[in-house]
């Protein structure tokens, strides 16, 4: 005898302030199968839970219907709850009577009645529920980080630190990411090479980590535990054993004139180049586009000066297919393109930059060997005008969201245009101030009392250039709204404060690994507030500015969280799967096969049968045996999606969990 | 996942499509008004219609996606009718055209399949069958003369809470002046 | 003033925002004070309220105020502004709208600039075209500096640069005057012209 | 390419060298322009400011007129352009609008026809039919093209290429042989109707445009706008004497500039009636002189007598009715 308990939740006030939560509960007694209905405030609390554990004991219920919020939120808390009360885990269903009825209705009797229907139908397919025994997959203990920037690097150190293996793929020649390009770092002022370096060693030395430089991930196939991946390695020309970093061949290289991405072009590059002197692989690369050889068929000097010999024009792209546990998206950001604010003028004026190009003018290992200088003309800027928000909060031509870090970068780049050049000026034209990070209120206020700052509060609305040669000036229109004046500043050079994008591939390279992404590109995590670190997709992480923008700070802390939710991962040897899996009913199955091609996971297969058939005399009393194909679902590759099942025609393959008779329940249920 | 089946060419023909292996064009959700209007299909006239009938639409939501979508629009508290109930399947793909039959067979006055937008499916395949198979389901409605208005397929991403609060609305209003669904009700109902 | 106590202006506020966005869609609510429409007016030098604090006054409810100010008067409705706005607020439309509304409340800041105005869409309203010479005299005279710009007259009219004759079509004049009449009956409020200056043409 | 053309108030009174210029020259690029028949005014600066409705009304029964004759309008002013556009717009999308617009102006109007610019329409006749027709390439004058404000905003209806940098009027100054520069205060307001009627607030509008223009190194403005050649042209005097040193830069309508190159007489351009005359600029460039081309009956003339250095000899364009420039 099927005996169903119904629990009601009031949410607090959430449910119970447009559903009468009471007459739900009474309703619910008269639907059949139910044995035991009542309500309580918490459902998902202790009380509520130990309700429930003791409703079973008592009233003898063998399957549970809990309406409240949606399954989304609790339903492994509540399968856990009458797991313990010693139910099978998915005797349980769930009606959600607060996210689908209580908060998007305001007429309390007509949402009563919604509730009441939902209930019905939970209550209906409850009954139809069946024990289901969960059943476990292997998990492949090698993990895979994604982008070798600050965020990679530490998410595989610290799941390398715990044993277990890590590959670590970054696109350009070297890892180091946007943070090898920035000079000091805040609030401490690091600088930002000194705190990076030895991390990079770390990796490169560290016996779990191998470093895949100069490859990007081509496909990915399989599901959490064990995913096939597979890594273009590009040609890089340049055999990685043989050669020794010696620097000769990008010395003597003849085309010295390209302008290099990781100055930000402000400076320049051979062909054969490795990005920055402190790379790690400090192995070159031989850039197809610019190579005189490859252009014109004759040169190969870095060839004939390599002393290993390890330049080899024939290189080809490499496919390599290596099978991973779990991964780590760590991907990072790139800076919004400016030249959308026409006002500001860039691609006119030189003058005019973005932040990261500051960073390379300040920098030591800068083209400009960390004097600030002026692009167009090399001259010292002695007024220099900074403007936040570029890109950023700018519905019209940029993105609405605040980018984080602009706030803090642009205060230190002030900073150090008062602390480099001499009777300077550094003028922040800002809207806001944002400083949410420890110390970070502290290091603006410093640099406005020590540093002599200037913020003026408003948005600049035009640059336009005066004047010639020595004394061209970039007029700054802009405007100080707490003194309700326009302002002008003769400016000797303009640092824009650009917005965080994510990468321009973002969106086809989220499709290729198969998690999501919203509006803005950035990937989605599975919760903003409570799984920061995880996807949707079962077994893939996200570290760093490719799930939003944000500083150093927090994507390390990031990279360490989602490399604890790898290491718990790969820590299991099998992984518990959710028992929803297809099913064959071998007596119906013809063996068609219509179900086999459906499968994305190729989880269906025909297997043989022999069974002993009945029915005619000839075949004697023992019948006869008889061997014919039938589908067959292996439990460990099908993840529960169920398209297979509306394609047998026999009505052979069903879903646990969902199966069809459930469904048709649920519809039944309502009239 | 796994994008081994090329989704936009499935190598089996399906019995119920006659012979077009061709992956159908048009991707978007099958809006009404691609479809026919029945000319005899006795759409009640709007007075006799009681003042305050409200339609019952069931909707079938694919779990990743839609009925995330669904939940948001709760979380940001947008108001819409209480016509709908929501039937959760882990994929749209799930979605067997029989349940849809069955829906209108006992009763329901509008039926709603919903799931990720192709090429955002969980896994990743899914929507793209349910996308095939409603494109003929909705033809086959056409001919057994259910008025093609009362039955909607569409795209709702997990962040997509106003749009669900919008087709939902939308179905409502497009529905009540439709009245009660005769056409496929079956007054003793099948036995369950 | 500079002290003003909100709680009664916040439903004004409500009033004036629906307003505005009904009639000019332009919505003062999105507006986050950034100043970059002050910043790049051209005649913000001379307004007494820069536009960004002309919708922070829209946006307090201060309604007195707002219609006290210059600035919607100096507007030179070049829509710099609209065309940066971050936020889409469209501040020329909102600038437009406050101007009309001041105008039909009688207050007016710049009397030149309404005076050359109201002038220059009677001359419309009345031939269908502008007659230029009406327009300059009538306004030199209305402004009372009726030697202004005179200098230019002579050789103006020389190079038939401002004839001493109307040109029009009478097809022309006769609907635009229809236009006008049947705008007055629509609006049911008498077309400013005729309540203020009836200074002859 | 015809198009009904729609002159303006302006173009009838203080624009009128725009008006003859444009007319001269159109006809040389295969451009027909037929006067819109009864237009009336578009309510330029102030019916905007008296009324919202009305001031879309007024430009719409033009662009009315024009639909019925199954022409798009041909507009050289920027404030009617402007407010033609306004028109369109506002018809194209919002229903009611368009309701109104038709119950005032008593006539049907659904904007199929496009409002054009002529600057729009000479871009679009193709710079290569106007290289192939200079006579006399501008060679040595410098040129700051301002757009004013009105061409380029509010950008919502205005659909030109760039609404800060915009290089309409520079292609077409480069493509007739002269060097336009590049200069800040390109899309700055001239202070539409404030010099003429509040001045203490025009003046220093129409003073910075000029003062930017001399900075830049330029010889002359060229602009498309009556309303700014009017103050830039007007006002440029009294300024000059009132920071004590004259500004001298001739302002132009970039319709004359195109007449010079194409070899029409000066005073055909009307560029006799400019305050700041510009006369003395051109001779000192030797621009003004105007080159015989022998008139030759069917055979295409092959020997014209060039004056200056211009190698190639260019065929008169065939469609050109009216008559070699004798």
């Amino acid at each position: 005898m099927k005996k169903v308990g119904v629990f009601v939740c009031h949410c607090g006030t959430n449910i119970s302030q447009t559903v009468h939560c009471e007459k739900l509960a009474e309703a619910a007694k008269t639907l059949p199968g139910v044995a035991f209905s009542t309500e309580y405030k918490y459902m998902c609390s202790d009380p509520g839970q130990t309700m429930i554990k003791e409703a079973i004991a008592e009233h003898g219920l063998d399957r549970v219907v809990v309406a409240a919020c949606s399954p989304r939120m609790h339903e492994t808390t509540f399968r856990k709850c009458i797991d313990s009360g010693g139910l099978n885990p998915y005797m349980l269903e769930i009606a959600n009577i607060r996210e689908q009825c209580s908060w998007v209705h305001s007429d309390k009797d007509k949402a009563t009645a919604k509730a009441g229907d939902l209930v019905n139908m939970a209550v209906a397919k409850v009954l139809k529920n069946e024990q289901l025994p969960s059943s476990f997959i292997p998990v492949h203990k090698r993990a895979l980080v994604i982008g070798g920037g600050i965020a990679g690097i530490q998410a595989a150190l610290d799941i390398a630190d715990t044993g277990y293996h890590v590959d670590l793929v970054e696109r350009e020649p070297s890892i180091g990411g946007k943070m090898a390009q920035i000079d000091k770092t805040f609030p401490t002022m690091d600088c930002s090479a000194c705190i990076l370096t030895p991390k990079m060693v770390d990796a490169s030395q560290h016996p779990n980590i191998t470093i895949i430089p100069y490859s990007e991930v081509e496909k990915v196939d399989g599901y959490v535990g064990n995913f096939d991946v597979t890594i273009r390695r590009k040609a890089s020309y340049v055999d990685s054993v043989k050669c020794t970093g010696c620097g000769l061949c990008s010395e003597k290289c003849p085309s010295k004139k390209i302008p290099s991405e990781f100055e930000c072009n402000l400076g320049t590059r051979p062909a054969i180049y490795s990005p920055f002197p402190q790379a790690i692989p400090n192995k070159p690369v031989i850039d197809r586009e610019n190579c005189r050889y490859f252009k014109t068929g004759k040169c190969k000097i870095c060839a004939r000066v390599c002393t290993a010999d390890a330049v080899n024009f024939e290189d080809q792209d490499e496919m390599v297919q290596i099978r991973y546990g779990a991964i780590v998206v760590a991907t990072g950001y790139t800076l919004y393109d400016h030249s959308q604010y026409g006002e500001y003028g860039y691609g006119h004026y030189k003058d005019v930059i973005s932040g990261l190009e500051f960073e390379r003018l300040v920098n030591a290992s800068g083209p400009t060997m960390g004097k600030i200088k002026r692009p167009s003309d090399n001259t010292e800027p002695k007024n220099v005008v900074f403007i936040k928000c570029v890109g950023s909060r700018d519905k019209a031509r940029g993105h609405d969201y605040c980018s984080r870090a602009c706030c803090m970068y642009t205060a230190k780049h002030a900073t150090m245009v008062r602390d480099k050049i001499k009777d300077s000026q550094a003028i922040i034209f800002y809207m806001d101030i944002r400083t949410p990070g420890k110390n970070y209120e502290e290091f603006y206020l410093r640099g406005v009392e020590e540093y002599g700052v200037t913020y003026v509060r408003g948005r600049v609305s035009r640059i336009y250039e005066e004047g010639e040669g020595e004394n061209r000036k970039l007029i700054v229109q802009g405007e100080d709204t707490l003194l309700g004046k326009q302002v002008f500043v003769d400016a000797d050079m303009v640092v824009l404060a650009t917005a965080m994008e994510p990468q321009p591939d973002a969106a086809g390279f989220a499709r290729k690994i198969g998690i999501s992404y919203d509006q803005n590109n950035f990937f989605s995590e599975a919760h903003p507030k409570l799984r920061p670190v995880e996807t949707l997709s079962a077994g893939i992480y996200l570290a760093g500015a490719c799930q939003g923008p944000k500083d150093i700070p927090d994507t390390v802390a990031q990279a360490g969280a989602a490399a604890a939710k790898v290491v718990a991962l790969l820590s299991k040897d099998e992984m518990e799967t959710e028992p929803i899996v297809a099913k064959v009913d071998t007596d119906r199955c013809s063996g068609c096969g219509f179900c086999i091609p459906i499968c994305p996971y190729k989880a269906i297969s025909f297997t043989d049968l022999t069974e002993r058939v009945h029915g005619s005399v000839a075949w004697g009393p023992t019948g006869k045996e008889v061997k014919r194909q039938v589908a067959n679902v292996n439990n460990g590759l099908c993840q529960g999606c169920g398209a297979c099942t509306v394609n047998c025609r026999a009505g052979a393959l069903d879903l646990l969990g969902f199966t069809n008779e459930q469904i048709l329940a649920e519809v039944d249920s309502l009239w | 996942m796994v994008n081994s089946l090329d989704p936009t060419c499935n190598t089996t023909p399906e019995p119920m499509t006659p012979g077009s292996t061709t992956p159908n064009p048009t991707p978007l959700e099958i809006s009404a008004a691609e479809l026919t209007v029945p000319q005899n299909t006795s759409a009640a006239s709007a007075k006799d219609i009681a003042s305050d009938w409200e339609p019952k639409i069931l909707v079938f939501a694919c779990q990743y996606c839609t009925y995330a979508g669904a939940d948001l629009a709760g979380l940001s508290r947008l108001q819409y009718p209480t016509t709908t109930r929501v039937l959760r399947v882990p994929c749209s793909g799930r979605t067997n055209p029989q349940f849809v039959i069955r829906a209108f067979q006992k009763g329901f006055d509008g039926v709603l399949v919903a799931g990720c937008h192709p090429g955002d499916c969980h896994f990743t395949t899914g929507n793209y069958f349910t996308r095939r198979r409603y494109l003929l389901m909705t033809r086959l409605m056409e001919f057994i003369g259910l008025d093609p208005r009362r039955f909607r397929v569409c795209w709702i991403s997990g962040s997509e809470g106003p749009k669900f609060q919008q087709v939902v609305t939308e179905l409502t209003d497009t529905i009540r002046p439709l009245g009660p669904s005769q056409k496929l009700w079956d007054e003793g109902g099948i036995s369950s | 003033m500079n002290t003003v106590n909100i709680t009664s202006t916040l439903a004004e506020a409500q009033r004036i925002r629906q307003d505005l966005k009904t009639k000019y869609d332009a919505d003062v609510g999105k507006c986050y004070q950034c100043g970059k429409c002050s910043a790049g007016c051209p005649v913000a030098f001379a307004m007494d309220t820069p536009p960004h604090k002309v919708i922070q006054l829209a946006k307090l409810g201060l309604y007195d105020e707002m219609m006290e100010c210059h600035s919607t008067w100096l507007c030179a409705t070049c829509h710099t502004c609209s065309a940066r706005c971050p936020r889409e607020v469209h501040p020329s439309r909102i600038m437009e709208g406050l101007r009309i509304e001041a105008r039909n409340q009688g207050s007016v800041k710049v009397r030149p600039l309404d005076i050359f105005h109201t002038k220059f869409m009677k001359l419309v309203g009345k031939r269908g075209r502008v007659y230029e010479m009406a327009l300059m005299l009538g306004y030199n005279l209305s402004v009372g500096r009726p030697l202004k710009d005179a200098g230019f007259a002579p050789k103006m009219i020389l190079n038939k640069k401002l004839s001493l004759f109307p040109h029009t079509t009478s097809k022309a004049r006769k609907e635009v005057r229809k236009i006008h009449e049947r705008y007055n009956r629509m609006s049911n409020t008498p077309h400013p012209d005729q309540t203020s200056g009836g200074d002859t043409p | 390419m015809k198009y009904a053309y729609y002159p303006g108030c302006s173009l009838s009174g203080t624009g009128l060298e725009y008006n003859i210029s444009t007319q001269a020259v159109a006809p040389l690029l295969g451009i027909e322009l037929c006067e819109l028949p009864d237009w009336s005014c578009c309510g330029a600066s102030s019916a905007h400011l008296q009324d919202h409705t009305l001031a879309l009304a007024l430009p719409a029964r033009n662009a009315a007129l024009g639909e019925e004759q199954g022409l798009s309008l041909a507009i050289p002013c920027a404030a009617c352009l402007s407010r033609s556009k306004a028109a369109e717009h506002a018809v194209k999308t919002s229903e009611d609008m368009r309701a109104q617009i038709e119950s005032l102006i008593d006539r049907p109007y659904q904007a199929t026809y496009p409002v054009k610019s002529i600057l729009e329409i000479f871009i679009d006749a193709g710079l290569d039919t106007l290289k192939e027709n200079i006579i006399k390439p501008l060679t040595g004058l410098k040129v700051a093209s301002y757009y004013g404000c009105l061409q380029a905003r509010p950008t919502d209806f205005m659909d030109v290429d760039d609404p800060e940098n915009p290089q309409t009027i520079d292609t077409i100054v480069a493509a007739l042989g002269a060097e336009p520069v590049s200069w800040s205060h390109k899309t700055e307001c001239c202070g539409n109707s404030h010099p003429i009627a509040y001045p203490e607030v025009g003046g220093p509008l129409v003073n910075r445009i000029l003062e930017q223009a001399e900075k830049s190194g330029a010889d002359c403005i060229v602009c498309a706008c009556p309303m700014c050649l009017g103050n830039l042209d007007m006002r440029q005097k009294a300024l000059g004497k009132k920071r004590g040193r004259p500004f001298n830069l001739p302002v132009f309508y970039f319709t004359q500039l195109m007449g010079l190159a194409l070899n029409l007489r000066p005073k055909k351009l009307g560029l006799k009636k400019h305050f700041i005359s510009p006369i003395p600029l051109l001779s000192k460039k030797d621009l003004l002189k105007r080159i015989k081309i022998k008139k030759v009956k069917n055979k295409p003339a092959d020997t014209p007598v060039p004056a200056s250095e211009s190698t190639e000899t260019p065929t008169p364009n065939p469609d050109n009715k009216k008559g070699g420039p004798a």
